[in-house]
């Protein structure tokens, strides 16, 4: 396949994203790195499951965690993972003013959430003096949690490059697979809050 | 274009070509020359802890100084050392014995080599920069915590970007396999080299993540005040020893399964018989990166985890010991009714088994748990450790390297001289480490720095320390004898050992798109099927055609270089807030080049049909 | 391009197929956000006790995660083996971590 | 289980295996002489492992050496290609199946001795000793007995004493290799027991097993077993310790007042309080000074001017008196010892 063909196809695939040989590895590679970050993930989980009760005086998480914030949020994310679905689906369909369109909710979807994040954070250092550095419990869940918003963070910041740079020129061999590793990416990003929201707040609350 | 460079001849012009590199071939020959550069300086260290150990009460080097001696040396053997070496080989293998003109991911295989060594570079700047770090390779919190200056500082930063390095490594690695397969090779038809490389890459995946997760908690802890592992704050220390094993016990097999296949391939070839019990094998190595994963704790029988843990991982260590005695057996019976070549790479395959036999035998020792409460943390440690990853992976390494050097340089290894370095290292290897075993028995704990007159321990540190010295002359002839073939020795041909696998089917050393046209695989040991039939090569399974490349690029370098100057960044801002500027310009460089990287396409270049008609290497 | 075809009857086939796996999208959208409502439920208004409330909240995730990985992220789809099997994989691992810090942390 | 694995040993003996591996080391350091419960314990499932290692690798050495030897490529063979065999199903499965039964019958055994030297909470405790290591000394505190020490622990023979291990800074593991095997002391919660049954009299080695900082390699300490007898007549001099009597020679007495305005904020005598640094009472019974030097008055001085020369890292600080001063004190502290029981008595 020429370069020509790639960049130019004169007929968008069946899967555009597996089309090409770079685009079959970008696919099993990013599927395989999001193996590892399972791995990555479970040793936070497992740092925050085994310090939850050491407050060292502090608050702990019963005292700390409000519902309401943590649901809103979790909805803002979830929703987030469908609107990349959407994406994704024109993006099979080969129709790139509304992929577009659907990658820009989810972008918007996901500042949300950040917001919120921060909002929750600012609201913990402030209201309870409860830090990163005030007790075990502190630092891992600021740990946990900030490493999943710094992969939201990485996630917006990945999905508008590739929006802005491929706005021109339309959707074809070379970017379709980079489009789909990125909505791949958000969706883990959603699985890794699911288990936050069940394991830390949820479970949190119940104490 | 990285032809249009390599054809200028000028110094400049070589050293921009391997910064700006992505031919798995001369990644290879990087992480051959920098592993190698890693190798001597850790040999020095072990040296410099041999001495010191030679006599009761030595004052050789300052208790302070042997801490950061056998920290480095342990650190840089494992990480800056072993897996380089390792990963030389897989580059420079891999893809020819699948078939393949590249690896999935050629930038990201740059990428992974640069990141390993600014890593390398930092750790071992820390010796320039007020100590190295002193809290031994494990870096067991709260002594690595609270250990004063910024030694363990190093550590932390140092292994965090190499081990991102080999984590790209890793999973580069496995897509190949997956992905770049030639026409006909089943997984069942994959090379035991590779199909070790390919559990290797899995557990790296694995593995290596709990490792970034326990240096970033060991960072924080030391450089943004954090508490986990600060028991006044409720902090717990345990979680950094189970955290380092998870990633530690795998890493173990990330380094003696590549050695494995290695093995596998130099028995069958000088053997020139099929390897016995192929199924078997792979069946084996699979068993082994699985049960990998079951067995962390039993670094840690001591710690006090309780008896219903301590025997768990006591059966699941022992079970290991099934899949490994299936491979000896199956290699003992490769050789079996063989015709067996005693070349340098068989010597020292051959040395392999009955030294790492005794590994072996003293790895089931150990996972008796109850008995390890005595062996734990003493010289009988040592001794097992140095006798599989020495035993084990040293000689599996230069087995390879005498086998693959003419595929990687194009000459073969001077047989004589080969022979040479190997007898004074065996011997001197075993002397070093064989008496290890007693002096643990005998009440000497690892890490000491002097033992006291009267113990009873100065015979056999003083056998010991002999030893250590034969080792290091023959690491010396190896050099010599690099230097001696590199001027000697006449270029080699394509397939000088009779071999059986694809890369033995193409000149020596390759052309950088490898294969002109990609091979048609009938079977197991490929080409030893085809010569079998009579057959010059390998049947092309596509006709002759343009050849896609990927082009070379220095922005790997540039990220690896912009982490190197973060790295210093967050070393040094806890001394004054000046240095975050460093963190900033350093993650500035990383950030703008990965930019570059995502918006410029790169979708390489091809080689023509009619230049490559032309002739092979010419262009 | 050797494999495709032109026709456009192909693409309206295959565009009717895509509208098929979205509608089964939506509907584990729909699933996995009644099983949000429901874990938050469950833990605001503490309706079965603390013992039963965290399995269940677990379960509830658990769930979740499946649809998000099958439905969204396509690991049902043919080509997903080797995907499929690193995510166990991890899985696997992540098991065995979590389930370390939770008992053989403290003793 | 102990008599079977007895008959175990009997057998090795007569196979000498055993014999090689007692003629190693020194006494009341070495794990391969036994002399307490736990060592010997462990000594046995040593020497079963060893048995059955030695039995594999004598099969792997025999067919190792055959096939070296008979089909080594001879002159003229160059050309010869053997037989391509696949595998031999048979085979295989013959040396898969005999190692599972031989680590079967080591696992047994490992799992008992495991669960054996877990028992530590015991009624029959009569003895309860909590430890604690700091860089680079451990303390000994006689629970229900207002009982402190430092460095030597005294132990009655034949009884099981039980350890409570914890760390007042970094991990440390507390080792006395002749009698019992290691475990680590964790700092924080992560508190470990194990028990010590000695069956000899003598003065043991103990150390420290896990790098804890510059003099890890000179953390020893001692473990002195005496008889049950001179065990409680030990416990009684020591509680009897005063640290306000005073010492008979006016040097001594100089080197008390001394003492008590510049060591006493760290170093306690008595049981109460508690100080930072060893605890010294009787402190003229220790088989050694900080657990590494002979018990002169020179050393003492020696250690009190410059303990970093001595210890790498440790934190006493160095020069809080004069030379002089420092010759009172060490005069003060060698005649603390109101104890008729001395290590002398174990040996």
């Amino acid at each position: 396949m020429s370069n020509e063909d790639i960049l130019n196809p004169k007929q968008m695939p069946r899967e555009p994203e597996k089309a090409t040989l770079e685009g079959k590895n970008k696919f099993i590679g990013f599927w395989f790195f999001l193996g590892g970050e399972t791995v990555l993930f479970a040793s936070l989980f497992g740092t925050f499951l085994a310090l939850r009760n050491s407050t060292a005086g502090g608050p702990g998480t019963e005292e700390l965690f409000g519902l309401e914030l943590v649901f809103i949020m979790t909805m803002l994310l979830l929703t987030s993972s469908l609107t990349s679905v959407y994406a994704m689906y024109h993006m099979k369909n080969n129709d790139f003013g509304k992929m577009q369109v659907w990658l820009g909710v989810t972008v918007a979807l996901g500042l949300a959430f950040l917001g919120g994040e921060l909002y929750e954070f600012n609201h913990y250092i402030h209201e309870y003096e409860f830090t990163f550095r005030s007790s075990a419990l502190g630092s891992s869940f600021y740990t946990l949690v900030g490493f999943h918003g710094g992969h939201v963070l990485f996630g917006l910041l990945w999905i508008v490059t590739l929006m802005v740079r491929n706005a021109k020129r339309g959707l074809n061999l070379y970017n379709a697979p980079k489009f789909y590793i990125a909505s791949l990416y958000w969706h883990f990003i959603d699985v890794v809050w699911v288990f936050i929201f069940t394991v830390v707040y949820l479970m949190g609350k119940v104490g | 274009m990285s032809t249009a460079v390599a054809q200028k001849k000028g110094f400049g012009a070589f050293i921009w070509d391997y910064l700006t590199t992505v031919d798995h071939k001369k990644i290879a020959h990087l992480y051959l020359v920098s592993g190698g550069l890693f190798f001597l300086m850790g040999g020095l260290e072990a040296m410099i802890i041999r001495i010191q150990l030679m006599k009761p009460d030595n004052e050789f080097i300052s208790a302070g100084l042997y801490n950061e001696m056998i920290t480095m040396h342990g650190t840089t053997m494992i990480f800056l050392a072993a897996m380089p070496l390792l990963f030389a080989l897989m580059n420079a293998v891999v893809p020819l014995q699948i078939g393949a003109r590249d690896v999935a991911f050629p930038f990201l295989n740059s990428l992974g080599f640069w990141l390993f060594f600014f890593g390398g570079v930092i750790l071992n700047f820390s010796w320039f920069m007020g100590g190295a770090p002193d809290a031994g390779w494990t870096a067991y919190a709260p002594l690595s915590t609270t250990s004063p200056g910024h030694g363990v500082d190093f550590y932390v930063i140092g292994l965090q970007i190499s081990g991102a390095g080999t984590l790209i490594g890793g999973i580069n690695f496995l897509v190949t396999i997956v992905n770049m397969r030639a026409p006909g090779m089943s997984y069942m038809r994959m090379p035991l080299f590779t199909w070790t490389i390919f559990v290797t890459s899995t557990l790296i995946l694995f593995a290596f993540p709990a490792l970034t997760v326990g240096l970033f908690l060991m960072m924080f802890d030391r450089m943004f005040g954090s508490v986990f592992f600060d028991v006044a704050a409720g902090g717990n220390v345990i979680i950094w020893e189970h955290l380092f094993w998870i990633f530690g016990h795998p890493e173990v097999y990330i380094l003696i399964l590549p050695v494995f296949g290695v093995f596998s391939e130099v028995f069958a070839t000088f053997s020139k018989k099929r390897l016995f019990g192929y199924s078997a094998m792979v069946f084996a190595t699979v068993l082994i990166g699985f049960l990998g994963f079951m067995v962390w704790a039993h670094h840690m029988f001591t710690t006090g985890m309780g008896p219903v843990a301590n025997s768990i991982f006591a059966v699941t260590t022992m079970a290991i010991a099934v899949p490994t005695g299936i491979k000896i057996f199956n290699w003992l019976f490769t050789m079996w009714g063989g015709s067996i070549k005693m070349t340098s790479a068989m010597l020292w395959s051959v040395a392999f088994i009955p030294t790492f036999t005794i590994g072996g035998m003293t790895g089931v020792m150990l996972a008796v748990a109850a008995a390890d409460y005595q062996y734990h943390d003493t010289y009988f440690v040592v001794a097992h450790f140095h006798y599989v990853i020495v035993g084990g992976v040293v000689f599996g390494i230069f087995a390879a390297l005498h086998y693959w050097w003419p595929k990687m340089f194009g000459k073969v290894l001077n047989e004589k001289l080969g022979k040479w370095a190997f007898w004074p290292f065996f011997i001197g290897f075993h002397l070093t480490f064989f008496i290890q075993h007693f002096l643990g028995l005998m009440g000497m704990p690892r890490r000491y720095w002097k033992f006291l007159e009267g113990q009873g321990l100065a015979t056999g540190n003083l056998i010991s320390t002999i030893g250590a010295f034969f080792m290091a002359l023959g690491v010396i002839i190896f050099l010599w004898n690099v230097i001696y073939t590199a001027v000697k020795e006449p270029k080699a041909s394509a397939d000088p050992f009779d071999g059986r696998t694809l890369e033995w089917s193409i000149a020596s050393p390759p052309p950088f798109y490898n294969f002109k046209q990609t091979p048609l695989v009938r079977g197991l040991d490929a080409l030893w099927i085809e010569k079998s039939e009579g057959k010059k090569g390998m049947t092309p399974a596509e006709p002759l055609g343009d050849i896609h490349m990927p082009n070379g690029s220095i922005l790997p370098f540039v990220m690896s270089f912009g982490l190197f100057i973060a790295g210093f960044g967050f070393i040094y801002q806890v001394d004054n807030p000046v240095w975050l500027s460093l963190v900033f310009i350093g993650m500035g460089i990383l950030l703008g080049a990965m930019f570059v990287r995502s918006v410029k396409d790169d979708l390489g270049y091809h080689i023509h049909k009619e230049d490559l008609e032309k002739g092979d290497g010419q262009l | 391009m050797t494999k495709d075809t032109n026709s456009t009857h192909h693409n309206e086939f295959e565009k009717a197929e895509h509208k098929d796996e979205m509608k089964h999208q939506v509907i584990s959208f729909a699933m996995m956000i009644i099983f949000t409502i429901a874990a938050f439920a469950v833990v605001a208004t503490d309706a079965i006790g603390k013992y039963f409330t965290i399995p269940i909240i677990l379960l509830l995730a658990l769930v979740q995660v499946i649809f998000q990985l099958y439905y969204f992220m396509h690991l049902k789809n043919k080509g997903h083996e080797m995907p499929a099997l690193m995510i166990y994989g991890g899985i696997a691992v992540a098991f065995m971590t979590i389930l370390t810090f939770t008992t053989i942390i403290w003793w | 289980m102990k008599g079977w694995m007895g008959k175990f040993r009997a057998l090795f003996m007569l196979g000498s295996l055993s014999l090689i591996l007692s003629g190693c080391g020194v006494e009341k350091l070495s794990a391969l002489k036994p002399a307490g419960y736990g060592a010997e314990l462990l000594y046995d499932l040593m020497i079963l492992s060893i048995a059955i290692m030695i039995f594999v690798f004598i099969v792997v050495m025999a067919i190792y050496t055959f096939v070296l030897i008979r089909y080594r490529r001879k002159k003229g063979q160059e050309d010869y290609i053997p037989k391509q065999t696949e595998g031999n199903k048979v085979l295989e499965i013959i040396w898969t199946v005999i190692p599972i039964i031989l680590l079967l019958v080591l696992a047994v055994p490992t799992v008992q001795a495991v669960f054996d030297l877990a028992e530590t909470s015991s009624d029959k405790a009569d003895i309860r000793i909590d430890v604690t290591s700091a860089q680079f000394w451990w303390q000994f505190d006689y629970a229900g007995e207002e009982i402190s020490t430092s460095q030597d622990l005294y132990i009655p023979k034949g009884k099981r004493v039980y350890l409570t291990m914890k760390s007042a800074d970094v991990i440390h593991s507390f080792w006395v290799p002749s009698i019992a095997g290691k475990i680590d002391t964790n700092p924080g919660d992560n508190e470990n027991t194990m028990y010590l049954e000695a069956n000899e009299e003598g003065v043991y080695w103990g150390q420290c097993a896990e790098l804890c900082g510059p003099s890890h390699s000179l953390m020893d300490f001692r473990v002195v077993v005496v008889s049950p007898e001179e065990y409680e007549q030990w416990v009684k001099d020591m509680k009897n310790a005063d640290p306000e009597a005073k010492p008979e020679t006016t040097v001594a007495q100089e080197g008390q007042k001394i003492f008590q305005n510049n060591c006493m904020s760290c170093h306690a005598i008595g049981a109460q309080p508690k100080g930072v640094g060893p605890n010294l009472t009787n402190f003229g019974d220790r088989s050694k000074v900080a657990g590494i030097l002979e018990p002169t008055k020179e050393n003492i001085v020696d250690w009190i001017l410059n303990p970093n020369e001595h210890k790498p890292g440790n934190s006493m600080p160095p020069n809080l008196v004069n030379k002089e001063e420092a010759g009172k004190v060490a005069e003060y502290l060698m005649q603390l010892k109101p104890s008729e029981i001395t290590p002398e008595d174990a040996k």
